[in-house]
């Protein structure tokens, strides 16, 4: 983290007006969430905040509550973070919350590979710009030599409706799906996978992330630092006591311990508060005109503490900075 | 031939029945001029109702032709006594020529049957009024111009000249009596005015207040009519009379 | 209008209700479609019952009924509003009328940016959009209703010395009532999808563990299609309930007594 | 109802038109609230004015509005049928309250995995979703209308021989036409509010390139605000053309003409 | 004292004006029975509507106590022509009672004054029918009831009396003589019954069938008037005639 701060030493006026207002989506890549709010860890960090939880149904709302100064950190994927900043809103990447396995799911035995995808063969991802839509693009960039090649294989459809519309085996034979539909899908004998996230990325990437505006960051920065804090220590929670983590998200999510013990330990999930891929998304989408600027450095789309985190070695960069590039670079 | 054998029609109020009629039986022979008579809410219209087959019987039977009657039908044409029932969408012309139509009139000639009957009962010039345009009487004579048109085996006729004027009334009067001597129809006629069922009536129902029968009088004047001719006045004074006594009755009952 | 011949009706209801289940069933237990996605009725029942039973679903419908009753109430008291400053004035009937055209096509999702602008992300926006939902067909119907208002209703009401409010409710509401329940057995529906709808999006914004909207929402995202059908089923069974003991009873005791229909 | 006036009611619309146009500028411009989510309405009729002349926004109300066209006239057909039916016989009517109840408050959005499992993710499931936003509204509008029916205008129906279809066009449908222009102007605003949502959900699936739902949606996401309202805007304009030279006129022809309101 | 002057009314079709009243001037003092008489359509409800305020001139000037009528008002009570004036959502009791209770009178001397004039009209027994529960002459008494029981300064009455028995017609003539005699309203009465106008009305005002003032007659018969009586029945063959001239005298303009 940056300036670790004792909440003894806090700054009084933050204290009188510590206020922090959160919100998050559903689903489990938002586990650490949960258990800071049923831990009370802000609340440790910086005792007599007050902390609003707000669980939202999507990406474009937690951005306008942001904008219009309802939420202070709000949690999303790359796209719309990416979009808001083109657009001039004022925020940063907080922290990263996790990485979830992603892959292209398909009930059709002629597919293997994105080569066998025909005209007809319709692929669902979840909006034109959306992760899932960039790394599919990105893969055949790579695998086919044009990343608009698949573009009139691409329509877009919600996740529970694309699930259901493979399950259906209607108009659609593929989904680039995300947990849990991954795992619903990947549990169906009848489907298979023909391509996973890391394959298309050529690498790891982080799927969500928590996004703080500027105004917070700035004027209230004890409470930032304690959410930070709050937010780490969850994090090491997930990682370090599963079980007991599974125990304490499984009545949230009208889930069994066990069946979120599966997910949550889940290969190719991994919760972590550093931030994987950002810098590649950020280029891929310049170039494919989704957005009009390109960040010049991390911290043009990053806090401190995220910075802190990634490093920044003179001369070249260092082993993480690299992996927001991406094997492209 | 219309039969009714003791009809009995009975409203099922919140915590009483209202015996609106009490056991009616009479006959009325086909082409026979047939008046109604009788004090307000004494149960005329509910009658009428019944045998147009638009009220169901609560006991008894109405029988047209030995057949029970169930439902409305074309051979039975009823001129209300309300003035919403022409159709608000049709002018005069529209109305009176519409049941012409569905009962398959060609388009000349049921616009020539329309115009005759509107002219007859004085509307020509208003054929093209929406009913809300018109006049109280000016609705209750374009619904009989509608009626007549449709030259019915039975006309069932409820007060349809309470709202016209002495001289509208008797002009109207003729013209019945002149197409009820050429198609001979059954006319069932309810009215108030005892000089009309006089001039009108072969024979005349004096009803009770409370809905029974007070008496049948065969009415043997010659016809054409007039007040003043020998024996109107004598019928006359007689009609009333039990009228009015069938009145004190009821409400001395009450009391 | 046609009349009946038997007294009970909610036994014919009731059997329509029965034969529609089994065919659900036989349809599902068919195999004809994918059975996670139409599940039999009778797990559908089990589901339900198992959320009855344990609370869940009591305290998520309580939750969103509570917010459909505000929303209606209001609706109701603005719908009057707007709806007698139209007969009143001409000038209010055409600022009504623009409003409605205007507003009345919009969709609340498109709304959302202006509504979290002004109401935030808590209740006041899903009563916000349930309002939306609910006022314009209220509106529309009510509108209507006072303007077939028989005049002599109308000129009778005058002649008594009614004016404004008083002759609003004294002739105007109970002689437009068949319209006024249409309107209102309209809003009703509308205020449950609208309320489904926008907590779909608002999800558990206010704090408590939200209503049927976002149960059924999260049900959907673990992919257990039952849960959302026991959910639906929810909103069914409380659908009827109003209908017959509800709106049934309130056309019994006016516009049926009074001859209207 | 009150009499107006002035012949000319376009003008006091458009006074007030503009009014709220003026007062939504001087709002966004006095920035209370942030303006990139309230834009002010020049900047709106800006990207309205340029997406207008590059054909964009036609070509997207278009494919919506022949959506909602397609949808309206199916609608009709059927609410007439199912409320004719429902006048006609004590079972069927016993059945459209039933499936009324039943469809009437269930958001279109909890019956997407059945619509995708029937009808897939192209037209079909969008036309869909506007058939049963449509149909249940008009229903009971047209229900409540036909039962409305003066039974003297049924009695001279049938004394003249009229039954069934031919009683129902002659003179249910004349008579209790005030009410089917009531549910004729809600269901149009609810086809559109349907046809918003559910080109959100299935996009551009049907493989053109969506209609101003999915422009609405790809706006919001994209994060331009003013687009979105464009898109209203657009909406809007249809709006009131439609209840200018429609319904207006359809009223003047006919419930106005025959002295009905 | 209400005054009209050069009143005229005219009804906009499509294509033409529909000129229903050509300038009628006439005077009722306080307290005058004033009758008119005229065919069917000549615009007797019109003139009437115009004078109860609830529709407007089109030319000329309505003054009452010598200020123009702009709008209805609970100094001038109207029974309407037609079955549908009273209020489909109140009972008979509670229709009479409801402008008491607008204006403000307590519940229990309403109740009674409503009784009075519901046993006055003959519907002692049927307090709480509801209007769709009534036959057609019960409804135009029940709205009479309420009309009187309002006693206000003017009374119009636009045929009361069309749909009842010759029987019911004289005892609420008789009625209503006697409030006319003991509050002394003023009380404008359209009617068709030439014999009833006679019996009624200080003055007698005969229409044109197109809408213009054929004479209005005096009427100096000693009250209580009978049918009977000397000079009833001259006056009665005059009237006649000016009403039956007035409409041929129409008709032969119009062909
Ligand atoms: N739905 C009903 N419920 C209860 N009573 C009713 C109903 N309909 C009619 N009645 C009663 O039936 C009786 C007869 O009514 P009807 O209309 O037949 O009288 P009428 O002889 O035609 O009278 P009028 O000459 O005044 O028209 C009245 O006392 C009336 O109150
Ligand atoms: N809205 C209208 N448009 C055109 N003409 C109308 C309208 N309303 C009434 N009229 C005409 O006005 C004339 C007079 O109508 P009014 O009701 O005053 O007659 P009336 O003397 O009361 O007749 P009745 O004795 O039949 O009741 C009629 O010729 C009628 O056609
Ligand atoms: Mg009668
Ligand atoms: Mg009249």
């Amino acid at each position: 983290g940056c300036q670790q701060k004792n909440p003894e030493n806090a700054v009084l006026p933050d204290r009188t007006a510590s206020k922090i207002t959160i919100a998050t989506q559903y689903g489990l890549g938002y586990a650490p969430l949960q258990i800071m709010e049923e831990k009370k860890l802000v609340e440790k960090y910086l005792p007599g905040v007050e902390v609003e939880w707000k669980q939202m149904g999507t990406g474009p709302e937690i951005r306008e509550a942001m904008v219009a100064g309802q939420v202070d950190v709000g949690f999303m994927g790359i796209s719309p973070f990416l979009i808001g900043w083109d657009k001039g809103v004022k925020w940063k990447i907080a922290t990263a919350s996790c990485s979830q396995p992603l892959a292209l799911m398909t009930y059709k035995e002629n597919i293997r590979s994105l080569k066998d995808f025909g005209v007809e063969d319709k692929i669902a991802t979840p909006a034109v710009a959306s992760i899932q839509h960039i790394l599919l693009s990105m893969a055949a960039k790579r695998e086919l030599g044009d990343a608009r090649a698949l573009d009139n294989n691409m329509i877009s459809l919600t996740h529970p409706d694309a699930a259901t519309a493979l399950k259906a085996k209607k108009d659609i034979a593929a989904h680039f799906a995300s947990p849990p539909y991954l795992f619903e899908e990947l549990a169906d004998p009848g489907l298979k996978k023909v391509l996973t996230g890391e394959e298309a990325f050529g690498g790891e990437y982080t799927f969500i992330f928590g996004v703080a505006t500027e105004k917070f960051h700035d004027g209230n920065p004890a409470a930032y630092a304690a959410f930070i804090a709050a937010f780490n220590e969850a994090v090491a929670f997930i990682n370090s006591q599963p079980e007991e983590a599974a125990s304490i998200l499984a009545p949230k999510y009208n889930l069994s311990p066990e069946k979120v013990y599966e997910y949550i330990t889940w290969e190719g999930t991994n919760y972590c508060s550093t931030p994987y891929g950002i810098m590649a998304f950020a280029r891929f989408m310049k170039e494919a005109g989704y957005i009009e600027k390109m960040p010049a450095s991390i911290s043009d789309i990053a806090f401190a503490n995220v910075q802190a985190a990634i490093g920044k070695r003179y001369g070249e960069m260092s082993a993480i900075e690299k992996l927001q590039w991406g094997k492209g670079e | 031939m219309l039969e009714l054998q003791e009809v009995v029609k009975v409203y099922l109020r919140e915590n009483f029945r209202h015996e609106v009629l009490k056991g009616i039986s009479f006959q009325v022979s086909q082409g026979e001029f047939f008046c109604i008579l009788g004090p307000s809410g004494c149960g005329k219209t509910t009658l009428l109702r019944m045998i147009g087959g638009y009220e169901k019987v609560s006991g008894g039977r109405i029988l047209l032709q030995g057949e029970e009657i169930t439902g409305p039908g074309p051979d039975r044409i009823m001129v209300f006594q309300t003035f919403d029932q022409l159709f608000a969408w049709q002018t005069v012309r529209g109305n009176v020529e519409y049941p012409l139509k569905i009962n398959g009139m060609a388009r000349g000639e049921r616009r020539e049957r329309a115009d005759f009957y509107i002219e007859m009962v004085g509307l020509k010039g208003y054929e093209n009024y929406y009913p809300h345009q018109l006049s109280g009487g000016m609705k209750q004579r374009a619904a009989l111009a509608r009626a007549l048109a449709l030259q019915p085996q039975i006309l069932l006729l409820d007060e349809p000249f309470a709202s016209l004027d002495a001289q509208n009334r008797e002009i109207l009067q003729e013209e019945l009596l002149r197409i009820w001597n050429s198609l001979k129809p059954t006319v069932i006629f309810v009215t108030h005015a005892v000089d009309e069922a006089i001039i009108l009536a072969d024979r005349i129902l004096v009803m009770t207040e409370d809905g029974d029968i007070k008496m049948i009088v065969e009415n043997k004047l010659q016809r054409p009519r007039r007040p003043g001719m020998p024996g109107f006045a004598r019928m006359w004074d007689f009609l009333y009379e039990q009228v009015r006594s069938s009145r004190w009755q009821a409400e001395k009952r009450k009391n | 209008m046609a009349k009946r011949m038997f007294a009970n009706r909610l036994l014919s209801k009731l059997f329509w209700l029965l034969l529609l289940l089994l065919l659900w069933e036989l349809i599902s237990r068919s195999g004809i479609f994918e059975p996670t996605l139409f599940p039999p009725f009778s797990k559908i029942l089990l589901v339900f019952w198992q959320e009855l039973t344990d609370g869940l679903l009591l305290e998520k419908t309580c939750y969103s009924l509570q917010l459909i009753l505000k929303g209606l109430f209001l609706s109701l008291a603005i719908t009057v509003v707007l709806s007698f400053g139209a007969v009143s004035s001409r000038w209010v009937e055409d600022l009504v009328d623009v409003l409605n055209s205007i507003l009345h096509p919009l969709p609340g999702i498109a709304l959302l940016p202006v509504a979290i602008l002004w109401f935030g992300i808590g209740e006041t926006s899903i009563l916000f959009i349930i309002l939306h939902s609910v006022i314009w067909p209220m509106v529309v119907n009510l509108k209507t209703g006072f303007r077939s208002v028989p005049s002599i209703y109308l000129e009778l009401g005058r002649s008594f010395g009614l004016k404004g409010i008083r002759l609003l409710g004294g002739v105007i509401l109970p002689s437009s009532l068949p319209y006024f329940i249409s309107g209102l057995k309209i809003g009703w529906a509308r205020a449950w999808r609208a309320v489904i709808a926008a907590e779909m999006v608002f999800g558990a914004a206010s704090g408590t563990a939200g209503g049927l909207g976002w149960h059924i929402y999260m049900t959907r995202y673990y992919f257990d299609i039952a849960g959302t059908f026991a959910a639906l089923l929810a909103i069914v069974i409380i659908g009827i309930l109003v209908e017959e003991l509800f709106f049934n009873i309130l056309e019994k005791m006016t516009i049926k007594k009074w001859g209207m229909v």
